[in-house]
């Protein structure tokens, strides 16, 4: 056998791949993240803002790209291609070729002189060719890392970039660079490549000037996009007064070749008419689609918002063809509604494009020796959603099919999970720690501060006169030494700062240059380096702010240096070291909820080496999973759930509590203390982690003679019925959205067209001349699910749609149930005499999920599922930390997701759990206890249960909880008594900054 | 009145200057139109002169420098050279007959070829008539084409490639290849097409805020080429959106260095 | 840019009749009352002759009286005229530049003689426009450099011996820096030279003894230079003798870097049959007296010279060469028969042509092939072997059965050479020969002041004339030693440092490397490098560079002001 | 007499408008050079009595700028920034000082642009109000 390695190759630096990676950095694994563009970030950074929170997306983006970039064992390959794989699971050796880049990474600072001198303009590919970028370039100025390359088929060589570049970075005889990385597991997440919609001519993009992509219209709704966020057409720069939105252009499009639904369109279609409507107000859009796909966690209410609030028209109907009209260049939308043509003029055109698999995935393919499915995504299957062909080979993402971006982060961290269980043994082996030198004890000392002053090359030292700042400097109070350096961030100058700290005996530092969000972590290592507290460091920012954005008043941008050196001086001068709280942290789980979730999430923590406390209330394992016995795939899920329940029974690592409940939760990450009640018989239980994995219930109809004629069933009693051979129906109707998408319970089931599909389709093959029919609202069988759907219809399921002004019609006469319902493409309504009525029940939120939550200090969504810390990029987070969320207890799901967000939860257990201790961030929030008067206005405040109310002699006092506290401020800037202090920003420290700043000069 | 052309020349002190007064010394006669500049080295003689000297009304500029191999400074003409070429097509794209501009070689010992050369060239410029921007009612669009050219002919971007050209067609880019002339060529004139456009819709934009619209049809240019200007230069900060009028944003130029 | 010191210019113009020249065509007192009415002119008056004693006097005495700070002359050429009237603002106390003249002469009144009144009106212009300089000049210096008198000579052999000797015997100091252990370059490796047969190495030792003993002279054998920085009379260079860094400080430097042999691989049997030799390896041959009787002997010319591509130049000296070593070999064995197959026979001059007679006479064959047709050679087993060529005169194909194939190769430039260019901001020619400043005029010189070179460093030749360049050079080199300063020209660039990115477009262009850029990436003149050349300032993409005394406010405030009325 | 040019201290928050400032010099959008920038982690930490205190020290206008609602980086601390300069410029009215004076504005991070334009926004509208009545007067703590 060979040996185990612990290291993972991440291939491509979506949000999947990013995530991904930062699971496994945080558990202790060294990470690869490798890209084949020359920057991390993927779509998500095209994308103006996300739904259904509408969130900026670069905002929430930015910090994950950051972390990532900085993180000491996450190893970026940018620009990079897979040419080989060899070795197995567990020890892989995987050639990669790194295209040139002509700029060394190490000297590049980013600061962008190079791209404004560079004579060469190029079509900005990033910005959807809408806007121009130079030969030397970036994708986008917040991408990481912030290394400038040559496009070398445009440059012309004349060398100007490398004059003007300071720092030396640009290097024009770079080569491609074959390496070789050793790694234990490979997870591909090289995400997905978007519809070209010219092969749909009729449409006519490519043609037609105000035609434009779904990508391309988040860069024009986007505020760095071609139009600054204003929404034109490109055209003439009009702003459109009607626009057009085109569904499914390149999905369940048998003509293209793609059968399947990309999963993510509808939604993002409704996005950008939303946004275009709050940045263009009184703009009309329009959304010609199938079917509306809204199935996600609260995505149904986004669509009713789109329509009640935001005035967004629906069209059901698909659009035959689009024609320009000459002069006005608008556009004439031809559809067929009730098989009437008809049409209608737009301004502006936006086709909802498909995913495909990603440009390149055949090579990839081959490459690393993984099969495709038939639509060319990556081969998974649906109990192990994914494992590749091959071990040691997982995928996360678009790559295994279409998806939006919570699904393809729970996936991420799903496969982080898979792909380090095969190396668990070799956790923290290739991880690098930092030795640092104790910390000086600067408690006694006079405030001794040294100014480091950048030129930044010819970014502030063209604009500000840094000579004149660094004099300055020197007079300040406190300031014992002030220098200049041309690139206070580089190498050299770092070796410089800790010189100077030691020989100075500096005792504060500040760097004014660019922006601490960038580059406040490097100089906060050096000063510790040299033995300071990481807190004693400060920065101004006379770059982002001063230089660049006064580029014709240098008088006052040095001027404004100087008052803004002095004011952070100022607060430089009242600047503590804050030690970083460090908790230790139990090594054992706690997953609450015994079924298909639960069991999954459980049995990943006890094949990485944690124990865990399986704690289920019934006295069975397996949950929902149980009444399951048909799946769309090959697969049984009755033998997949035995052969489960078994292994989770067998694992020393796993104790069971059957027949137990939660009684009560106490502690914080790392250290929670959880009270167990099995039929009175309380028990405790340590555990570093929580996940909640508590499953849902199956919404028991009122509706539709349910109960009251035994003709009428639940999809659920249906498959019992098949399996157990007593189905005897000829005629066989099913009714959608019974429990769902109605005034009391607004939300989408999501998994009842795929239930109904699937039994239809059994139905079909148990008895072939049963007819069966379908009453729906919306066919909501998104991604590859569509093909099933697609088979049912040409075997003779019969699909109908109602809604709420198309009533079903249903009756009984002697128990033989009638229905009617009105068919518009015939004009008729269609009687049906159904043997049996099956009704696709939804399924609803468990009644005691309010008990938990309140012991677990979590949040539940209005409709009582429990509600994630973020739905985009945290959907298996709680803000709460240290716990977390999968399967249905997060909202309906099928197998495949459940099991994804199972190991998705398990992932970020473990970067808890692998850890002995937990350093958490030292700015946080101080109680006074004297100054306390126990008024409780702090403790609601904080989003994070960071304060808690304590008795200290006899008396409530507020009380922080350092492992959760996130340093906002928020309770701090409210307590009506001045008890808590915010430290690094405390009170005393901003009125300084902010009244050395208004001082005069 | 018989059209007596303007014509400004610009002559090298080294061999063209020393050809004209060799000239003289020989009493080889030519017409008396031209006002002679003198600079060391026809090298010296910024694109910037030439337009500012159009500008103001000559009729005709004649630019003169030391043969190839001969020059004083060893290649100073040939970057002359290659000024004249860039000027040449951004002055075709003003309306002005870019025959207006026009180089020669003349060595010290050519007095009868520099007469010979101002002869022609008066005569040329004398059948062209007089510079459309001239005189009493001055062609105002093509000078405020000329001015955008002026501008275009200042940007940084086609200095640098006129001043590279030499080095990256003769002898060697940073990748130690020669750059083929067709392709710098192109580059180039791209770059004059594109930066003269933007500097007349900013010429145009620092008097009146207008829409792409109005933009496109004072400047006889598409929409579309309008819009794409306009979004690289926001981008670089010389232009801002005004005010929104209806569904139109009208646009203004903004101060640049 | 405005004169910096805001002073308002008092402009004196004067107009010269120079005889009839002038004044019998253009209206001279016209043209005063003209220049009177020019904005800033404060005085104006008519010359017979303003260069005769009388004119200069009388314009010193009008600047004293008038007060006046620019001086415009309107007479004939600066070129030659300039200098005379300059001097005379200089004794008036107004710095030499604030003068400028209007040729109304050799570019007006000669040129337009049959037009007077548009030759007056030119005048006029011609006069309005010098004065529109003229209130824009400023003053400028013309600083002064002290040349330290001590050359370097780079590389050892006959070239650069002779220089240094020429130059220690003129009494300065003198640096050979040699990269071989010993003295003697290519010198060294010949056997007797052509066309006089001396014995090389008799040559060699009396020069390398001279040198030797040349107090004035140091010789640095194994060294190199690794680099030079500064100008003209003050070069600091860098010499890395055995591993050690040695700091020298010279006034000039002499290129002798000599040449390579071309060594022929893979051509004509080269190599691969012993019997198939270089010139070089039969001149070792000879010297060593290890030439066996050979029966047959063929030379082969041209071989690796004058391609399509690659080297196409002549190597000057293989003719020669060739020739030289057939007579010695006659003259050893006289029954060899000896074969001399070349394309074009280049024994240029007298000598090397009564050579060509000679051999002719003594039975050496001459045949003549077409690049178009080389000979090919072929060795049978024995190492026999067989040439095949064209043969132009007969216009056939002959056959040819040698003991012995002798290829004349020609020199190619040292490897070193690109380096050495690099250091020195010396340019190579297409060739990778260094590339003097002017081939007609300025053969030994290169663009920068102070830099010379001379023997096959600059281009193949013979030991006699890389003596000759040699000498030259030494007197060149001399000239600035000798006077122990150098005036630098005050026309220079400047560089507005504030609005320099750094794009290295002028450092580029620059042709006198009078351009570099500081550690932190601004353009820098070095005024006593720069000739004034202005391409720099025209080309500059942030017009941060202007000339002194051609400013482009100068330049084109003349310009326009031909427009103005 | 000169230009009045205003002081105006902004307090940006960390995750959102101190990004968006960034961004607007990464694009060199050009603005006023009249704000000094306090780097806070959240606009909820901002608490009134630092708005009163700038205003006190002589500042002309006070610019609290957060995250748009629902992008806060700490959930929902820009709420509470929005209920306190509700207040505060209550509480100025009272004082009699303008309450255009403070401004709060939600900037994102990818929102440079607009970050430049508020800026520019306020400094006009404050120089129009002109200098702080306050800082006229000689306040000692």
């Amino acid at each position: 056998m060979t040996n185990k390695v612990g290291s993972v190759l991440v291939v491509g630096g979506g949000i999947a791949g990013i995530q991904a990676s930062l699971d496994m950095a945080d558990s202790g694994f060294r990470v690869y993240l490798l890209d084949e563009s020359p920057g991390i970030g993927g779509v998500m950074a095209q994308l103006d803002k996300t739904f259904p929170t509408n969130d900026c997306s670069m905002c929430i983006l930015a910090p994950k790209l950051v972390a990532a970039g900085r993180h000491p064992n996450i190893h970026l390959i940018t620009n990079a291609d897979i040419t080989g794989i060899k070795g197995e699971a567990g020890n892989f050796d995987v050639s990669v070729r790194r295209r040139p880049r002509y700029v060394i990474r190490e000297k590049c600072t980013g600061c962008g002189v190079c791209a404004e001198k560079c004579p060469v303009e190029a079509i900005d590919e990033f910005n959807q060719g809408l806007m121009n970028r130079n030969s030397i370039y970036v994708k986008y100025v917040q991408t990481v890392p912030l290394t400038f390359l040559i496009d070398r088929d445009k440059c012309i060589g004349c060398g100007t970039c490398q004059e003007v570049c300071r720092a030396k970075a640009v290097m024009y005889d770079d080569k491609e660079e074959d390496v070789v990385l050793n790694v234990g597991s490979v997870v591909l997440a090289p995400g997905f490549e978007g519809f070209d919609p010219r092969l749909k001519r009729e449409y006519g993009y490519g043609r037609f000037t105000n035609v434009v992509s779904s990508t391309d219209f988040e860069r024009i709704l986007s505020a760095s996009g071609p139009y600054g966020g204003m929404v034109l057409r490109p055209y003439d720069g009009e702003v459109p007064r009607r626009i057009a939105f085109v569904q499914c252009v390149g999905s369940r499009d048998s003509q293209v070749g793609n059968n399947y639904c990309s999963a993510a369109c509808c939604m993002y279609g409704m996005k950008e008419s939303i946004i275009a409507k709050e940045h263009a107000p009184g703009v009309q859009c329009t959304i010609f689609f199938m079917d509306i796909r809204s199935y996600g966690k609260d995505f149904e209410l986004y669509y009713k918002r789109a329509q009640d609030e935001y005035n967004v028209q629906f069209i059901r109907s698909r659009v035959a063809s689009i024609d320009e009209i000459p002069g006005s260049k608008n556009l004439k939308v031809k559809y067929v509604v009730n098989e009437q043509p008809k049409e209608e003029e737009f301004e502006l055109v936006v086709l909802s494009i498909g995913m495909q698999p990603p440009k390149h995935a055949k090579e990839l393919a081959k490459a690393l020796d993984i099969k495709l499915n038939d639509n060319g995504f990556c081969y998974t299957k649906e109990f192990s959603p994914v494992e590749t062909s091959k071990p040691g080979v997982f995928v996360c993402g678009a790559f295994e099919g279409p998806k939006d971006i919570p699904e393809s982060v729970s996936q991420a961290s799903g496969a982080a999970t898979k792909a380090t269980s095969i190396i668990a043994s070799e956790r923290w082996k290739l991880t690098t720690t930092k030795v640092y030198p104790p910390e000086i004890d600067v408690s006694k000392q006079e405030p001794r501060i040294g100014v480091f002053v950048c030129h930044c090359g010819i970014n502030i030292g063209g604009v500000v006169k840094v000579p004149e700042v660094v004099e300055y400097a020197k007079k300040l109070p406190n300031v014992v030494y002030a220098e200049q350096n041309l690139y206070t961030c580089s190498q050299d100058t770092q070796e410089k700062i800790r010189e100077t700290i030691q020989e100075h005996k500096l005792n504060r530092v500040i760097v004014a240059s660019c922006t601490p969000r960038t580059h406040e972590p490097l100089f906060r290592e050096t000063v510790r380096e040299a033995g300071l507290n990481i807190y004693l460091f400060e920065m101004a920012n006379i770059r982002d702010q001063c230089s660049w954005v006064h580029m014709h008043e240098p008088k006052e941008a040095t001027a404004k240096a100087k008052d803004l050196v002095r004011s952070i001086v100022a607060k430089a001068s009242l600047l503590n070291p804050l030690p970083k709280p460090v908790i230790s942290v139990t090594h054992s789980g706690l997953v609450i909820g015994g079924g298909l979730s639960g069991m999954a999430a459980a049995q990943d923590l006890a094949e990485q080496g944690f124990e865990v406390d399986l704690v289920e209330k019934e006295k069975d394992l397996g949950g929902h999973l149980r009444h399951i016995y048909y799946t769309i795939g090959p697969e049984d899920p009755q033998e997949k759930l035995q052969s489960l329940i078994k292994q989770v029974s067998n694992n020393k690592m796993i104790h069971l509590h059957l027949n137990t409940k939660i009684d009560n939760v106490e502690g914080y990450v790392g250290n929670f203390k959880t009270t167990l009640n099995s039929n009175g018989l309380k028990s405790e239980v340590n555990s570093g982690t929580i996940i909640v994995a508590t499953g849902a219930t199956e919404y028991k109809p009122t509706e539709y003679f349910y109960g009251i004629n035994k003709n009428v069933v639940t999809q659920r009693e249906l498959e019992e019925m098949m399996v157990n051979g007593k189905l005897q129906a000829k005629t066989v109707a099913m009714i959608q959205c019974v429990g769902s998408r109605n005034e009391s319970n607004p939300n989408c089931s999501r998994i009842c067209c795929t239930q109904a599909i699937k039994n239809s389709l059994k139905i079909k093959e148990l008895s072939p001349e049963t007819e069966v029919y379908i009453l729906y609202k919306d066919m909501r069988t998104y991604g590859f699910i569509e093909e099933a759907y697609r088979e049912a219809v040409s075997k003779g399921v019969i699909c109908i749609r109602y809604d709420d002004e198309n009533k079903i019609n249903l009756t009984q006469e002697n128990d033989q149930l009638k229905l009617s319902i009105w068919e518009p493409t015939i004009g008729l309504s269609v009687p049906i005499e159904p043997d049996l009525l099956v009704l696709s029940a939804a399924t609803v939120a468990n009644t005691d999920n309010e008990e938990t939550a309140k012991m677990l200090k979590v949040p539940l969504t209005k409709d009582g599922f429990f509600l994630e810390a973020h739905m985009k990029l945290r959907p298996v987070d709680f803000a709460t930390e240290g716990v977390f969320l999968c399967g249905l207890a997060h909202s309906p799901k099928l197998i495949e997701e459940s099991l994804a967000q199972a190991s998705a939860a398990a992932s970020r257990a473990l970067t808890v759990l692998s850890k002995n201790a937990l350093e958490t961030e030292g700015a946080i929030s101080n109680v006074n206890e004297d100054l306390c008067s126990g008024c409780k206005v702090c403790e609601p405040l904080c989003e994070y249960h960071a304060i808690e109310m304590k008795d200290v002699d006899g008396k409530k006092r507020a009380h922080v909880l350092e492992a959760l506290c996130k340093g906002c401020g928020v309770c701090g800037s409210a307590c009506p008594t001045g008890a808590i202090s915010m430290l690094h920003f405390t009170d005393n420290q901003i009125i300084a900054q902010v009244r050395a700043a208004l001082k005069e000069a | 009145m018989e059209f007596e052309p303007k014509i400004v020349g610009f002559l090298c002190n080294w061999c063209s200057y020393a050809g004209a007064d060799l000239a003289g010394v020989s009493r080889i006669q030519y017409p008396p139109n031209i006002r002679i500049v003198r600079v060391m080295c026809s090298g010296r003689i910024d694109p910037d002169f030439i337009l500012e000297t159009l500008i103001h009304g000559a009729d005709g500029v004649l630019v003169m420098g030391c043969h190839p191999g001969d020059c004083h400074y060893i290649e100073g003409n040939l970057h002359a050279e290659r000024k004249a070429k860039m000027l040449r097509n951004l002055i075709a794209e003003t309306g002005l007959e870019p025959e207006r501009m026009h180089l020669e070689w003349v060595s010290a010992s050519e007095g009868a070829r520099f007469a010979q050369l101002v002869k022609e060239f008066t005569d040329r410029i004398t059948k062209l008539g007089p510079s459309p921007i001239s005189g009493e009612n001055p062609n105002k669009v093509i000078l405020e084409n000329l001015l955008a050219a002026k501008r275009t002919a200042g940007d940084f971007r086609l200095r640098v490639i006129v001043g590279r050209e030499r080095e990256l067609v003769e002898d060697k880019n940073a990748y130690g290849e020669k750059v083929p002339q067709e392709k710098l060529d192109e580059l180039l004139s791209e770059a004059i097409k594109t930066e003269y456009t933007r500097n007349r819709i900013y010429n145009m934009l620092e008097k009146e805020s207008l829409s792409v619209r109005e933009l496109s049809k004072r400047l006889d240019l598409s929409t579309q080429d309008v819009l794409t200007n306009i979004v690289v230069m926001r981008k670089k900060g010389m232009l801002g959106v005004e005010r929104i009028e209806g569904t139109t944003p009208i646009y203004m130029s903004l101060e640049v260095r | 840019m405005a004169t910096p010191k805001k002073e308002i210019p008092r402009v004196g113009v004067f107009v010269c009749h120079c005889g009839i020249n002038i004044g019998g065509v253009v209206k001279v007192s016209e043209v005063v009352e003209f220049a009177k009415t020019i904005p800033d002119v404060a005085y104006a008056e008519a010359n017979l002759y303003t260069c005769s004693s009388e004119g200069i006097s009388k314009i010193k005495e009008a600047i004293k009286k008038y007060n006046l700070n620019r001086v415009v002359v309107a007479s004939c050429t600066p070129r030659t005229h300039e200098p005379l009237f300059r001097n005379a603002c200089e004794e008036a106390g107004l710095n030499k530049y604030l003068f400028e003249m209007a040729n109304i002469r050799d570019q007006c009144s000669w040129a337009h003689m049959h037009e007077p009144e548009k030759a007056t009106t030119k005048a006029k212009d011609l006069v309005k426009m010098a004065v529109a300089k003229a209130r824009l000049l400023e003053p400028q210096d013309e600083p002064e450099i002290d040349v330290t008198p001590s050359a370097l000579v780079i590389g050892g052999g006959i070239s650069g011996m002779t220089a240094a000797l020429s130059m220690a015997n003129q009494g300065f100091n003198v640096n050979i820096v040699e990269r071989e252990p010993e003295l003697g370059g290519m010198l060294a490796k010949l056997h007797m030279l052509c066309p006089n047969f001396e014995d090389a190495s008799k040559a060699l030792s009396s020069i390398v003894d001279a040198v030797k003993s040349n107090q004035k002279i140091n010789v640095l054998t194994s060294s190199e230079v690794e680099d030079v920085k500064g100008f003209i009379g003050n070069f600091d260079v860098t010499v890395k003798k055995d591993d050690k860094p040695l700091k020298l400080n010279q006034g000039t430097i002499v290129v002798a870097t000599g040449a390579e042999n071309f060594e022929p691989i893979n051509m004509y049997g080269y190599k691969s049959n012993e019997n198939v030799l270089t010139q070089m390896q039969l001149e070792k041959l000879l010297k060593t007296g290890d030439l066996r009787k050979p029966d047959k002997v063929v030379m082969i010319q041209c071989v690796g010279a004058r391609e399509e591509k690659g080297r196409q130049y002549c190597s000057r000296i293989c003719c020669g060469v060739a020739i030289k070593n057939a007579l010695i070999i006659k003259d050893l064995y006289p029954e060899t028969e000896l074969f001399i197959i070349f394309r074009d026979l280049q024994t240029y001059g007298q000598e090397y042509e009564a050579c060509y007679t000679e051999a002719r006479e003594k039975g050496v064959h001459f045949i003549k092939y077409t690049s178009s047709n080389p000979p090919e050679v072929s060795s049978n087993s024995e190492g026999k072997l067989t040439i095949k060529t064209y043969d132009a005169f007969l216009k056939e194909m002959v056959e040819l059965e040698s003991d012995l194939v002798v290829l004349s190769t020609p020199l190619i430039p040292q490897k070193d050479a690109e380096k050495l260019s690099k250091i020195l901001k010396v340019p190579l020619g297409s060739d990778g020969f260094f590339f003097e400043a002017h081939v007609k005029l300025r053969p030994i010189d290169f663009a920068t002041d102070g830099i010379f070179v001379c023997g096959s460093a600059h281009s193949p030749k013979d030991i006699s004339e890389s003596i000759s360049q040699a000498l030259g050079v030494a007197s060149r080199a001399a000239i600035p030693m000798a006077n122990k300063h150098v005036r630098a020209d005050a026309i220079t660039s400047i560089i507005n440092e504030d609005l320099c990115s750094g794009c290295g477009t002028c450092v580029r262009i620059c042709p006198y490397g009078a351009i570099q850029k500081n550690e932190i990436g601004i353009a820098q003149v070095t005024s006593v490098v720069c000739k004034g050349c202005g391409t720099c300032a025209a080309s500059c993409p942030e017009k941060a560079i202007t000339m002194r005394h051609f400013t482009d406010d100068q330049i084109t405030a003349q310009a326009l002001a031909a427009l103005e009325g | 007499m000169a230009e009045f040019n205003p002081k105006i201290v902004a307090f940006l928050c960390n995750w959102c408008s101190y990004a968006g400032a960034d961004l607007a010099g990464v694009s060199r959008i050009q603005y006023p050079p009249s704000i000094r920038v306090v780097r806070v982690m959240c606009s909820g930490r901002i608490n009134p009595a630092f708005i009163l205190d700038a205003f006190k020290n002589g500042a002309d206008g006070v610019l609290v700028a957060g995250c748009h609602p629902g992008d806060c980086h700490y959930i929902a601390g820009n709420y509470k920034a929005q209920r306190r300069v509700l207040l505060v410029q209550k509480l100025m009215e009272a004082f009699g000082l303008e309450p255009e004076r403070l401004r709060l504005e939600w900037v994102s991070a990818s929102e440079g642009d607009r970050f430049a334009s508020v800026v520019k926004d306020m400094t006009a509208e404050i120089r129009k109000l002109g200098p702080n009545p306050i800082k006229m007067l000689e306040v000692e703590d």
